[in-house]
């Protein structure tokens, strides 16, 4: 399985990458343990992550975001970039945000679906992006108060608070 | 000319689920687009966090009716890995069967909506005739005609006796044949030509740019297919191709989900001739160690990805769920400006939107190439100087 | 022009619909239908109740003897389903140590009352 | 004795009238499919029920675009909060008079989805309902049965005279009635 | 005529009682045909009646901000017109009306229906059936001058603007569909156009504009509109069958008045059914076209086509008079 990463087709790639490089070009030393199959982890503190999803897109042809994923772990939110390109590794790249100051930069310039994804996320765990050009409510409904985040684990719906709906019973 | 608002949906003929479009028309033509997609949101991946695994998959089997195979695999096969399970060949066949049999009804239930869009009824019945065929050996061998039930952490919860095998077996050449008369008919009819091609087209750039997945991308040319990728379940011991178009329109559209049909019949023939002997579940411990893992999955409408984080107990920590249609929908905002009207409803099939799990917003602002640019201030200004403009005239 | 052969060929051809209620469609062996519950071989375990995805197997008192392979055993209580908003999964019927309750082949479950119940 | 014979020829007319009237609502209901937030699973059904296999125009069924023609509206899935005012106001818009069928586990009460944040109780808490249809999904023939099941009772309902039957308990009648 | 005969002319047979059942005879025989081809059973025989009675009992809603009045009115003012434009078309023998210029009045009273569409996608108020209403009038400026040249080639050739004269000029001669194939077809194409049935149904296309004009109709107002063009599709076909394939006159006499009426009203039933039958498989057989597609294709295509029917017609004329 693990060369079958380097099988990719040569799509819009101008060279191979190889997974060893990958490796060794976003985390520190060769830690064997970071790689799983064709994929390939790292963590990135938050002021650099702009920078290296841009260099994965440009030096090593990571040109899909496959997802945008994020984890409440109490004191942080984990975001997780999952990041493909024509020799298809899968390159995550993993950022804590503290919970009091949530924020992280918007990718929509470099991954224009990333411009969904990071409103959702906005909505639902209430992490701010900074630079999106449009961070408004996307999924919950219009009268759904503001500053509740039901993915958030401490979150609980308030028995007497209107969550949205119909007001009057027929 | 007169500009209106065109408000589409919810509730919409062209469209099974709701979706709001806010189409701003020059006449006939789209000059800018507003879309909410989020009216199906119910709040599963709160409630994944707080089910065990085992009730778990029922409920997101339910995240989309057409695709619900899709979402129970990509879900156990992310537990399987954070568990290391080895599932039995057998079962792996099963959940491929299931898996392309799903994507034959999909891609057959697809054809007809498009040419229900297009109001050609005619092919649209014809279709869901041939797609009972598909749905009678999926109700004989999982019980139910649309969630399958069929997963659980460790395998797969029916068998294929060789009854249902044989039987399956003897419906799949009328189910070919009638494929092979859909290429013929779709090459030849007029109207679905005139209606298809040139329709919402995507180039292979655009295509990368935004992010697009499954036959979508695939028929901008680009070779984009997790099931030869990143190879799951039975796919690297099957034979079978990649169905690619370099089209970009609602017809190259068309012309892959065709060949995928073929690709998926072939799948399904081999995988129930060479169906290996076996288990077909392996015991599963109860809870998951603390771990995580990215599950994708190529489903009928494209690439689809499960974030599982597991705490060691026997439920997730999150389950971050990315549909394919998510990820196709900028490259339909994109699309849609400066098509005609009339083309919105074939333009939003034919990326063959599953709404039900997608809950986003776009705003598109038309001078613009890159979306999400207008705000909703912009909007509301831009409103009231159409109604300004309309009340002068 | 196969097509308009296709569609004439269609006229003189008996139609591909089953006439539902007087003819009726196979339905397969393996069919997930409406829910079922022996009561005389409930053990009143409640497994079913907490392995249901969508909660509408509700426990209720309910004293009772009863035997399971040759042993006498009172149970306290047994299960009550709300039938329409059973989903059909077959978990319970999975979950069930004694075989009580179990997904039959009959289909048709409508009613203007949406508490229906299943004892 | 005139306006004996009148009233009784207005009386055999209404009679006439009123059967042609329930015969031709039992015979065409038309109705429209609003999805309030479900899976996709029943709209699939319900959309399957008009193809060749099960071809429901046998009972002059025909689904609707807009609610304004449809006798009968059916509401697939649990409602989600964002769903629910919609699916007020597309039951606002339907002539009287409406019916409303309630389709699989979730119409009936959330089915998997019950007890989400964003999902409401029942479609019965949003606008009322007058036949459930059981299943996750139900097969097209349940559907069908299920239509059936609200065509008898909407031949009930004409006999009645509306649907104020149904809500009054029974005891309420039968004393009515004696006295 | 008998002044009585002539009160049971127009309101029995074969005048609107008859239209009426026949017309929605007629929509039975479409649907049906069309679910026969679709491989369905399709509806069953009175299940248009259902439908229309079932319409007529409903509710009638106003959309907020319409002109009431005018909503009732104008459904009644469609299916008059078309109920007039009928008691010109020749059903057994000619018609007793008609007179000399009738072809134009029927073309005219044809015309209203659309015109109507379009004034209730006015009137509605509602997006969709504005859009919708200026589709039908869209769609009408289009298809209207071939359709009219076509029908009105007959005229020029038989020398009359008389509907029964054109059959009665073609019971001496060819019938006109074989005279002027090409205007046969394009009457059919506009037939189908006028109808707004697949490929024209652009102004009520269902996943566009959810029912076009007709979005906002309830009750009465929709059965009365509903069945305006139902009778539409009589007349329609009626004259089409009168037109071109010699109406319900037969070739040669059969001696006895009484009979020649029966046999010449078979003929109508027949021919407008086998007109139908074209219509239906038309409708079977494509898709909906777009709005600029049918513009180019109308312009383009069909009135460059009549035109040169019409120029053959013509020298045809020119020939015929000169021999």
């Amino acid at each position: 399985m693990e060369n079958h990463a380097g099988v990719g087709t040569g799509d819009g790639g101008n060279r191979m990458t190889t997974i060893q490089e990958v490796q060794q070009a976003f985390t520190t030393g060769s830690d064997a343990a970071c790689i799983v199959r064709n994929r390939v982890e790292a963590a990135v503190p938050p002021a650099r992550i702009r920078g290296e999803v841009a260099r994965a897109r440009k030096d090593f042809g990571f040109d899909h975001l496959i997802q945008i994923s994020v984890t409440d772990l109490g004191a942080t939110f984990q975001l997780i970039y999952h990041l493909t390109g024509p020799h298809r590794i899968v390159l995550s790249l993993a950022v804590d945000v503290p919970r009091e100051k949530p924020e992280a930069p918007s990718m929509h310039d470099i991954h224009p679906p990333a411009g969904i994804y990071e409103r959702q996320i906005h909505d639902l765990m209430g992490v701010v992006f900074t630079g999106h050009p449009n961070l408004k409510r996307i999924i919950l409904n219009e009268d759904w108060p503001q500053n509740e985040f039901p993915l958030r684990k401490d979150w609980k719906p308030e028995p007497d608070r209107y969550y949205g709906g119909v007001r009057e019973v027929l | 000319m007169a500009r209106v608002i065109v408000p589409v949906g919810p509730q919409h003929p062209a469209l099974k689920e709701p979706v709001n479009f806010r189409i701003i028309a020059e006449g006939e033509t789209i000059v800018g687009l507003e879309l909410d997609v989020s009216y199906n949101h119910r709040g599963i991946e709160k409630a994944a966090e707080q089910r065990d695994f085992t009730r778990v998959v029922p409920l997101l089997e339910r995240i989309c009716g057409i695709c619900s195979h899709s979402h129970g695999t990509a879900f156990v096969k992310g537990i399987e890995e954070i568990m290391a399970i080895a599932v039995p060949p057998r079962a792996e066949y099963i959940r491929t069967i299931i898996a392309e049999l799903e994507r034959i009804h999909s891609h057959l239930l697809w054809l007809g909506v498009a040419a229900h869009e297009i109001g050609w009824n005619t092919l649209f019945m014809w279709t869901w005739r041939d797609r009972e065929a598909v749905q009678d050996i999926l109700e004989e061998i999982s019980g139910n005609r649309v969630n399958y039930g069929m997963n659980i952490v460790g395998g797969v919860r029916r068998d294929i006796t060789p009854e249902l095998n044989k039987a399956a077996l003897d419906r799949l050449p009328a189910l070919e044949a009638q494929i092979a008369g859909y290429v013929e008919l779709l090459k030849k009819q007029e109207t679905v030509l005139l209606r298809f091609q040139g329709v919402g087209r995507l180039t292979r750039e655009q295509a990368l740019t935004y992010g697009t997945v499954g036959p979508t991308a695939r028929s901008s040319g680009v070779e984009y297919d997790i099931r030869r990728d990143d190879p799951y379940c039975a796919y690297a011991e099957v034979p079978w191709d990649v169905v690619t178009d370099t089209h970009g329109d609602v017809y190259g559209k068309t012309i892959v989900r065709i060949g995928e049909l073929r690709e998926s019949v072939r799948i399904v023939r081999y995988c129930l001739e060479h169906l290996p002997e076996g288990d077909i579940t392996v015991k599963a411990p109860r809870n998951a160690p603390t771990g995580h893992a990215l599950s994708r999955y190529e489903a009928p409408r494209g690439e689809l990805s499960h974030y599982i984080r597991t705490n060691g107990t026997d439920k997730a920590d999150r389950l971050d769920v990315r549909t394919p249609t998510l990820a196709n929908w900028t490259s339909v905002a994109a699309s849609l400006v400066n098509q005609n009207l009339a083309d919105i409803p074939v333009i939003i099939a034919a990326i063959d939107p599953c709404l039900s799990c997608t809950s986003r917003l776009t705003v598109l602002n038309p001078q613009r190439t890159s979306s999400t640019e207008m705000t909703w201030e912009d909007l509301r200004r831009r409103a009231r100087e159409l109604n300004r403009e309309r009340e002068r005239c | 022009m196969s097509l308009l052969g296709d569609l004439i060929s269609n006229l003189f051809r008996k139609p591909g619909t089953v006439l539902f209620p007087a003819e009726n469609l196979p339905v397969p062996e393996c069919f997930r239908g409406r829910i079922r519950i022996t009561e005389d071989k409930c053990i009143g375990c409640s497994r079913c109740a907490l392995v249901c995805p969508s909660q509408c197997i509700l426990m209720v008192p309910d004293q009772k003897e009863i035997e399971v392979k040759g042993r006498k055993i009172t149970r306290k209580k047994r299960p009550r389903v709300k039938v329409l908003r059973c989903i059909r999964c077959g978990l319970c019927e999975d979950a069930c140590p004694s075989e009580a309750i179990h997904l039959t082949r009959e289909f048709s479950v409508s009613g203007t009352v949406c508490e229906t119940e299943e004892m | 004795m005139i306006s004996e014979n009148r009233s009784l020829s207005i009386m055999i007319n209404r009679g006439l009238s009123q059967r042609l009237a329930s015969w031709a609502r039992v015979k065409s209901p038309w109705i429209t499919i609003f999805n309030s937030g479900a899976c996709n699973a029943c709209d699939i059904e319900v959309i399957a029920c008009l193809t060749p296999r099960f071809d429901v125009e046998r009972f002059g069924i025909l689904v609707k675009g807009t609610p304004r023609h449809a006798d009968i509206l059916v509401v697939t899935g649990p409602v989600t909060k964002k769903q629910a005012s919609r699916l007020r106001r597309i039951w606002e818009q339907m002539p009287e008079p409406k019916y409303v069928i309630a389709m699989g586990a979730c119409g009936a009460g959330g089915g998997v989805f019950r007890g989400l944040y964003h999902v409401m109780e029942s479609v019965s808490s949003v606008i009322p309902v007058d036949v459930y249809i059981g299943g996750c999904p139900p097969r097209p023939d349940e559907i069908i049965s299920g239509v059936v099941t609200c065509l008898n009772l909407l031949k009930e309902d004409l006999d009645h005279g509306g649907k104020a039957w149904r809500t009054t308990p029974a005891s309420a009648q039968a004393t009515e009635e004696t006295v | 005529m008998d002044p009585l005969l002539l009160v049971l002319y127009i309101l029995l047979f074969p005048g609107i009682l008859f239209l009426l059942v026949y017309a929605l005879f007629l929509e039975y025989v479409d649907r049906k045909i069309l679910a026969r081809m679709q491989n369905r059973v399709g509806p069953p025989l009175l299940q248009p009646l259902a439908d229309l009675v079932k319409m007529l009992g409903k509710e009638v809603i106003d959309p907020r901000g319409v002109d009431r009045g005018a909503f009732d009115a104008a459904p009644l003012l469609a299916f008059a017109s078309v109920v007039t434009a009928f008691l010109y078309i020749p059903v057994v023998g000619t018609s007793p009306l008609s007179f000399e210029g009738d072809l134009v009045l029927v073309l005219y009273l044809l015309t209203i229906p659309t015109v109507i569409l379009f004034l209730m996608g006015w009137l509605s108020r509602n997006v969709y059936s504005t859009v919708g209403g200026v589709r039908a009038v869209t769609q009408l400026f289009i298809y209207e001058v071939p359709f009219f040249l076509a029908l009105l080639l007959p005229a020029m050739m038989a020398g009359s603007w008389n509907i029964s004269t054109i059959v009665q000029w073609q019971q001496g001669h060819l019938w006109f569909a074989v005279l002027q194939p090409i205007g046969f077809v394009i009457a059919i194409i506009g037939l189908q156009a006028k109808l707004e049935r697949t490929p024209f149904d652009i102004p009520e296309a269902e996943t566009e504009i959810v029912a076009g004009p007709w979005t906002e109709l309830t009750g009465r107002r929709l059965a009365v509109l509903h069945l305006a063009m139902d009778i539409s599709l009589v007349v329609g076909s009626g004259l089409v069958a009168a037109l071109f394939l010699g109406g319900p006159l037969l070739p040669w006499d059969l001696g006895n008045a009484w009979l020649n009426g029966v046999a010449g009203f078979l003929l109508f039933l027949v021919k407008t059914l086998a007109i139908l039958l074209v219509l239906v498989t038309f409708k079977a057989a494509t898709g909906r076209i777009r709005i600029d597609q049918l513009n180019d294709i109308g312009w383009k295509y069909i009135a460059g086509a009549a035109l040169i029917q019409a120029a053959g017609v013509l020298i045809l004329s020119a020939w015929w008079v000169s021999t």
